[in-house]
């Protein structure tokens, strides 16, 4: 972080136009939840805001805009082929089920109580 | 940080709370040995029950009656005979301490505390306060485990993977105790205080090796332990916070009611959508642990094996007198070991009702992790070509780990393809092969790395003689414990059975239960030799100089024992880590840290 | 130095073969299972007689894979010892830090790694479709039976005459009398039959479909090669047929660690020559009366 | 005494270009990434999985009485909060130590306002609506996922207090160090905000 | 100092059974009655168990029958077994010392003898097993703790004390048919139907008490009694579901 020490004063627009990027971000996240687009169109939606979000703090705030360090970029870019690994292969693989296996509700049995089981009762 | 310190320190500053690299490593290795001799203890007991079903345990139950009291004895073993519930608990508890509290922290708090700075020419870690954090977390851990086997219901009994919901059913409080007061709450108490100890010692594990470099010590002139251990660092760091994640989970389905792993319709004991006697709404995944448990454990297997083949290499390129063959070889299969080792988990997961596409995926990237693991034992084995092979007392461990690595590895084999999974999945198969690959394998690496490295943390070598007969017994028991564990798997025999002459398969293969059990105590017997050598090397071993088995690296360099901050002047390192029988030269070593051959 | 390695060698070899003489002398014999009929088969230390038309299959690859391990390893060992034995430090003797240029390494590793794809790709993918997911078809007249698992014990729930099973449901659940909690209204499930015996044909598939109560278990038969983990939360069928000349009795295991008793979780599948002899054991499987006369 | 501080421990490694701190702080933050991964990624397999009706069924959107008002202004909460923290480390760089300090307060209490409102105005009504960990897996894992976040930044706030107060004395020892320590610091607090930006849609907006 | 003990244990033993004495003197009312039950008997028919999961449990009894509905049908009117007697409210504050004596639940047979019983909190309870076959115990209590053990052999006792009051099943996990209720009280006044469908509750002190009968199957049923000094009254209950 040599360099930054000089335009450390210009870093600050930047920040405060993040500031208002984020704000903005914000509303929209909640502006669009609350128009129904349809279920994917609505998850896609947000999470993009999300991940716009997110990239604007990472590459801002914390500095990865202005990061030279190879050690961090290959520190973080291995977490993420990680954590794509880890988001992606057990949904993958719960929903790999070979023909006929029962994974509804009921599970192992055909039916379950129509009623909540939450209702306390006595005994057994 | 350290420059606070002053000339003067305490004794509990300088023994106890130490910041010291050194220190924290041999405060590791000492609690770690404990506990894997306590592991061991456990698993002598096992033996007993597996070898004898049903009989009573001479002298060591009535030693445990009198040592835990009649009231304990009477719920674990009555009469000196283990019940199924203290037997479950003994297995899952020779694993979990195994590995969570023995070997991983022999290896990489021990090993690499000790020997990693000194090896890349640093004062210190670069974090020295979170080094001793890291030490204090895993103590906190070990004695929140050892604790549990004194609550009632005792010590964790699901097994060290700890299904649910197995898991989560399994010891509910007994009336009167607070909730948390119980062996398999415990169990997952005590794992976030590891897995927290090994996130801070990973952390300062990479920021030291990459930070700390003496000049001139370019990544490719790291000796390969220092590799391994950087390669193991990124293993613990990225695949263990998914098993916190997964603990949490476990521990709120324990203790706040959440039935994360409890699907509905679940009927336990014949009570409906009960659990520990409180009402739960089902809903969730059995199978969302197996995965997050799985995402940890397969990379342990490599943060197990790795350091151990660290350490190997190290000696044998020191014994042979000449450079390992294939040193970028070593490191890059290293490096892809590691990643690999993050996308095969779900191969413990075979029989767990997955279709054809996934089962293919794991398989083949299981087939392709195996690559890399027959380059490295290739590699070491040809270094053994042109040497001039020295067979000091740890280089007898570290040659003995080659074809004990070689039967482990190749017995994944079968393991992992999924068809020939299908009959040996869960068998004593599976326990002998691992076992192959951790015991004979990385113990006995442990134990060469014992012998290698303690002139340089006493300035006194062990006996060579102990050492050998040490050597010989260790060895021909561990093959005599695991080989039998094969047949047993091929002849059907499940794994933790508390007894398994109810199947016919078993009561078939008793007599090499029987064998293996004898192989057992006779290993127990087998380390006198071991703990008389190695206190009575403390004070009486033979002294030597800085570098007695005439080795390059830079650790040798440094007086024995290292003072504070290590070297007196700062090392510059000229070559590569492995300079043995440079032609021309009167001596057949070359230092990285000498300039020239005077 | 090379005397103290062949005394080292002397050791390790006839420690070996010592506890290789004592450890038969060792054994006990083997302690009678407990079901009051005899188990069909002679069991020893390698894999269990294989009664199913596919278990063939992966004890081939089982056996392939082992010679393939051995041949390595002897391969290796060879080496190693002969490394070891000519290049062992010794007056006059120097190493040589030249890397070795062998190629043989290589070779040997491509080898390894071709025969790991065709293992891969040639039996094993192909298997698993076959024994995970090519369930026989209606015509080839399979039986159906739906294997219950709790701790600690297998239930097997036969459609009874009709063919049909009686619908399920824990609220039905009586742990005397209704341990599977069929719907006692369900007219189909009148007829059901539950045992703790699995009772088949010699040749007829079978199509069983495997759920658990609470924990997971693991609904494993090794003469069959058949192993499925047991998830509460799924039904997960699975299939096997047996071979025609395999009538006899064999064990159902528990592979997966289910509790403090899972140990004791076996149950005995029977196969019968002809389907007559499984009618006739449905039949006096069906519940009867009991008789209060003979309550004290 | 600065003379036996471990090297790059202010200064940054002339190869690779950080100090070990900051170094340490991103791998941290790298294991922190998989902790919070493996949450997310059990969350999508809860909810893929959960069952549509029944008294276990995942939510919709309308039962779970979570005002996205709330947490909207906890998200404001936090970005501002962010701010706050970036901007301290710009006054340090500037030699402002008064500003600095000024500015991490406000981090602290913008950090304790996000609690408070958490608590008082969800975690507690929720709880007494009868909507608990048992309620069903959306609301068992929404405590687990708040709670765990929450615990981070109650972290937060403990570093950034000492900083504050008895952390400050490094200031007047060695600025340089101690501005690098606020980095760090900042380092962190940027992820827990940046964690929020994902949980407040994934529990408040998404059906 | 074992003396001094000893001393003082004497002397806590004899007030104890001193004032146990008094109060026998004094408390000897007594309520008893039968069970009876009014209905279709043919609607719960008992079904033989099939136990051939373990050959064992044939070897110590022929057949083993459901056992959660057993009438006496010999007895005039058909009387019900099973059924737990107790005082459920009316004691005031009278505290009760639990007996010495073990409560003895053997398991033979693959059944749990008795079926139905009470103990006293604190009172021993000794679980045997007299089969030949492993055993699990299971307690699905929900105030006291949930014990969770296995006796694999024959002859393997285990003592226990169970210290809340508290309704419970227990299970043999091994033998899913298996179960036995056990009912905690803290007092002495409890009884269980047998072949004859009677009760009896006695030495109770002068009072009104409410009494309530609870059968695993037909569920609980209560009644008020009032009974003076050395009183005898009968109190019968009738299910009729």
């Amino acid at each position: 972080m040599a360099d930054a020490h000089a335009d450390v004063s210009k870093h600050v627009r930047v920040y405060w136009i993040v500031f208002g990027a984020l704000i903005v971000g914000t509303t929209l996240t909640v502006v669009v939840a609350n128009i129904d687009l349809g279920h994917t169109t609505n998850l896609v939606l947000a999470l993009m805001i999300a991940a716009a979000k997110g990239t604007l703090v990472a590459a801002i705030f914390m500095h990865l805009k202005w990061e030279r360090s190879a050690s961090v970029w290959i520190s973080l870019g291995l977490c993420a082929v990680l954590f794509t690994v880890l988001m992606t292969l057990p949904v993958l693989t719960v929903n790999d089920y070979p023909p006929g296996v029962k994974h509804d509700r009921t599970g192992s049995w055909d039916m379950l109580p129509a009623t909540t089981v939450v209702e306390h009762e006595g005994g057994h | 940080m350290s420059g606070e310190h002053h000339k003067e320190l305490g004794f509990f500053r300088k023994y106890v709370f130490s910041v010291d690299h050194k220190v924290i490593g041999i405060q590791y290795g000492i609690t770690a040995l404990c506990f894997l001799f306590f592991g061991f203890c456990l698993i002598m007991m096992i033996r007993w029950q597996l070898a004898y079903p049903g009989e009573p345990m001479p002298l060591i139950g009535g030693l445990l009656e009198r040592l835990m009291g009649a009231k304990w004895a009477e719920e674990f073993m009555p009469g000196g005979r283990m019940t199924p519930d203290f037997y479950n608990a003994l297995g899952a508890m020779h694993g979990t301490i195994m590995i969570f509290l023995g070997v991983v922290p022999l290896l990489v708090g021990a090993f690499g505390n000790y020997v990693m700075p000194l090896q890349i020419g640093a004062p210190d870690m670069a974090f020295p306060k979170i080094n001793m954090a890291s030490y204090w977390c895993f103590a906190a851990g070990g004695v929140i485990m050892l604790s549990s086997f004194l609550v009632p219901g005792g010590a964790a009994n699901s097994g060290w993977t700890s299904y649910p919901p197995l898991s989560a059913i399994a010891q509910p409080p007994a009336a009167g105790w607070p909730i948390l007061f119980s062996g398999q709450t415990l169990w997952l108490v005590g794992m976030v205080a590891l897995i927290t100890s090994s996130l801070l010692g990973s952390v300062n594990f990479i920021v030291t090796i990459i930070q700390l470099r003496v000049k001139g010590l370019t990544m490719f002139r790291l000796p390969f332990f220092v590799w391994a251990q950087f390669v193991t660092s990124f293993l613990l760091l990225l695949a263990f916070p998914p098993l916190e994640a997964a603990g949490v989970l476990q521990l709120m389905d324990r203790v706040a009611g959440t039935s994360f792993f409890l699907p509905e319709g679940l009927v336990v004991s014949g009570q409906v959508a009960m659990v520990q006697g409180r009402e739960i709404a089902g809903g969730g995944n059995p199978l969302l642990w197996q995965h997050l448990f799985w995402f940890l454990a397969h990379p342990e297997v490599y943060v197990l094996i790795l350091p151990a083949m660290g350490i190997v290499a190290e000696i044998i390129a020191n014994n042979t007198r000449k450079p390992l063959w294939g040193y970028r070889a070593l490191v890059y299969s290293t490096v892809f070991l590691g990643f690999m080792s993050f996308i095969v988990w779900a191969h413990h997961m075979f029989m767990t009702g997955m279709g054809t596409s996934i089962s293919a995926f794991f398989a083949t990237t299981t087939m392709i992790i195996s690559i890399p693991s027959v380059i490295i034992l290739t590699a070491l084995i040809i270094s053994l070509y042109n040497g001039a092979i020295r067979f000091t007392t740890p280089m007898l461990f570290a040659l003995a780990f080659l074809p004990m690595f070689a039967i482990g590895g190749l017995t994944g084999l079968p393991l992992g393809l999924p068809v020939s999974d299908i009959p040996l999945h869960d068998t004593y198969y599976v326990i002998g092969h691992f076992h192959y690959v951790v015991a004979p394998g990385t113990i006995l690496a442990i134990f060469g790395g014992i012998y290698y490295w303690f002139p340089k943390i006493t300035g006194r070598k062990m006996n060579d003689t102990l050492g050998r007969l040490h050597f010989v017994f260790t060895f021909i028991c561990m093959n005599v414990v695991f080989m039998p564990m094969f047949f047993q798997g091929l002849a059907g025999v499940s794994r933790r059975l508390f007894d398994q002459t109810q199947y016919s398969w078993g009561a078939a293969v008793q007599g090499w239960t029987i064998t293996s059990s004898w192989g057992a105590w006779m290993l127990g017997v087998a380390q006198i030799f071991f703990f008389i050598n190695f206190f009575w090397s403390i004070w009486g071993g033979k002294k030597v100089s800085n570098n007695p088995w005439e080795a390059t690296t830079i650790e040798w360099s440094a007086p024995s024992p290292p003072p504070h901050g290590n070297f007196a002047t700062e090392p510059v390192v000229y070559r590569g880590p492995y300079e043995y029988s440079v032609p021309g030269m009167s001596k057949d070593f070359f230092p990285q840290t000498a300039v020239t051959e005077a | 130095m090379y005397r103290n390695l062949l005394r080292m060698l002397i050791l390790v070899i006839g420690g070996c073969a010592l506890m290789a003489i004592v450890s038969p002398a060792m054994a006990q014999d083997a302690t009678a299972p407990s079901f009051d009929v005899e188990i069909t088969g002679t069991y020893g230390p390698f894999l269990p007689p294989d009664v199913s038309t596919t278990g063939h299959q992966s004890d081939l690859l089982i056996n392939t894979l082992h010679w393939f391990m051995g041949v390595l390893f002897v391969g290796w060992g060879i080496f190693f010892v002969y490394c070891l034995v000519k290049f062992r430090q010794r007056p006059g003797h120097k190493a040589d830090p030249k890397p070795v240029k062998a190629k043989v390494s290589k070779y040997a590793e491509i080898v390894v790694a071709v025969f790991e794809a065709a293992l891969l790709v040639g039996l094993s993918i192909p298997v698993w479709a076959e024994v995970k997911e090519g369930f026989p078809t209606e015509e080839e007249n399979p039986q159906h039976v739906r294997v219950v698992a709790e701790q600690f014990a297998w239930n097997f729930h036969y459609p009874g005459p009709d063919g049909v099973f009686g619908r399920a449901g824990p609220q039905f659940i009586d742990m005397a009398s209704n341990i599977l909690g069929i719907d006692p209204d369900d007219e189909h499930g009148a007829d059901d039959i539950v045992s703790g015996e699995l009772h088949v044909v010699a040749g007829r598939p079978v199509i069983a479909d495997v759920t658990s109560k609470d924990v997971i278990h693991s609904f494993s038969i090794p003469v069959l090669r058949l192993k499925q983990d047991v998830i509460p939360g799924m039904r997960i069928p699975v299939w096997f047929n047996t071979k025609d000349d395999s009538a006899g009795n064999y064990e159902v295991a528990c592979a997966q660690l289910c509790g403090n008793n899972h140990y004791s979780m076996r149950a005995l599948m029977v196969i019968h020559a002809t389907q007559s002899d499984v009618d006739a054991w449905l039949e006096s499987a069906k519940p009867e009366e009991f008789d209060e006369d003979e309550f004290d | 005494m600065s003379s036996e501080l471990l090297p790059y421990t202010v200064k940054p490694h002339p190869v690779t270009g950080v100090y070990s701190g900051k170094l340490g702080v991103w791998l941290f933050l790298a294991s922190e990434v998989m902790l919070f991964g493996a949450f997310f990624s059990a969350y999508i397999l809860l909810k893929v999985g959960a069952p549509l009706e029944g008294p276990a069924h995942w939510p919709l959107h309308s039962e779970r009485h979570m005002s996205w008002m709330i947490g909207g202004f906890n998200t404001l909460v936090l970005i501002i909060s962010s701010v706050t923290m970036v901007m301290a480390w710009v006054s340090l760089k500037s030699g402002n130590f008064g500003k600095a300090r000024m500015l991490l307060g406000a981090t602290v209490a913008l950090a304790v306002l996000f609690l408070v409102i958490k608590i008082t105005m969800e975690y507690i009504p929720h709880w007494r609506d009868g909507l608990t960990t048992n309620t069903s897996n959306f609301w068992g894992i929404y405590y687990t996922m708040t709670g765990l976040h929450g615990v981070h930044i109650l972290g937060g706030i403990v570093v950034i207090s000492y900083f504050i107060g008895p952390g400050s004395k490094l200031w007047h020892e060695n600025p340089e160090y101690y501005t690098n320590r606020i980095e760090c610091t900042g380092l962190y607090w940027h992820f827990v905000d940046l964690v929020w930006i994902f949980l407040f849609p994934t529990l408040y907006l998404m059906s | 100092m074992h003396r001094g003990k000893a001393i003082v244990l004497a002397l806590v033993g004899a007030l104890t059974m001193g004032w146990g004495c008094q109060a026998m003197a004094d408390d000897n009312a007594v309520i008893k009655g039968k069970i009876v039950f009014k209905g279709d008997v043919a609607k719960y028919k008992r079904s033989t168990i099939k136990t051939n999961k373990d050959p064992q449990c044939k070897k110590s009894k022929k057949k083993i029958g459901t056992y959660a509905v057993i009438f006496n049908k010999k007895t005039d009117p058909i009387t019900v077994r099973n059924v737990m007697v107790y005082v459920k409210d009316g004691l005031g504050d009278r505290t009760y010392k639990a007996p010495d004596e073990p409560v003895l639940l053997t398991q033979f047979g693959c059944e749990y003898k008795p079926h139905v019983f009470g103990i006293m909190a604190g009172q021993t309870l000794t679980v045997k097993n007299g089969d030949a076959t492993n055993h699990n115990i299971h307690f699905q209590s929900k105030v006291n703790t949930q014990h969770n053990f296995t006796q694999p052999k024959k002859g393997m006792t285990k003592d226990l004390t169970l210290l809340k009051e508290d309704t419970f099943f227990v299970k043999c996990d091994v033998h899913p048919w298996m179960g036995c209720h056990i009912q905690v009280f803290d007092h002495p006044f409890f009884a269980v139907t047998g072949k004859d469908g009677t009760f009896e509750l006695k030495g109770l002190p002068a009072g009104k008490y409410t009494i309530e009968a609870f059968h695993e199957k037909f569920g609980k049923m209560s009644m008020t009694v009032e009974v003076a000094s050395g009183e005898t009254k009968t109190a019968d209950f009738t299910y009729a579901p």
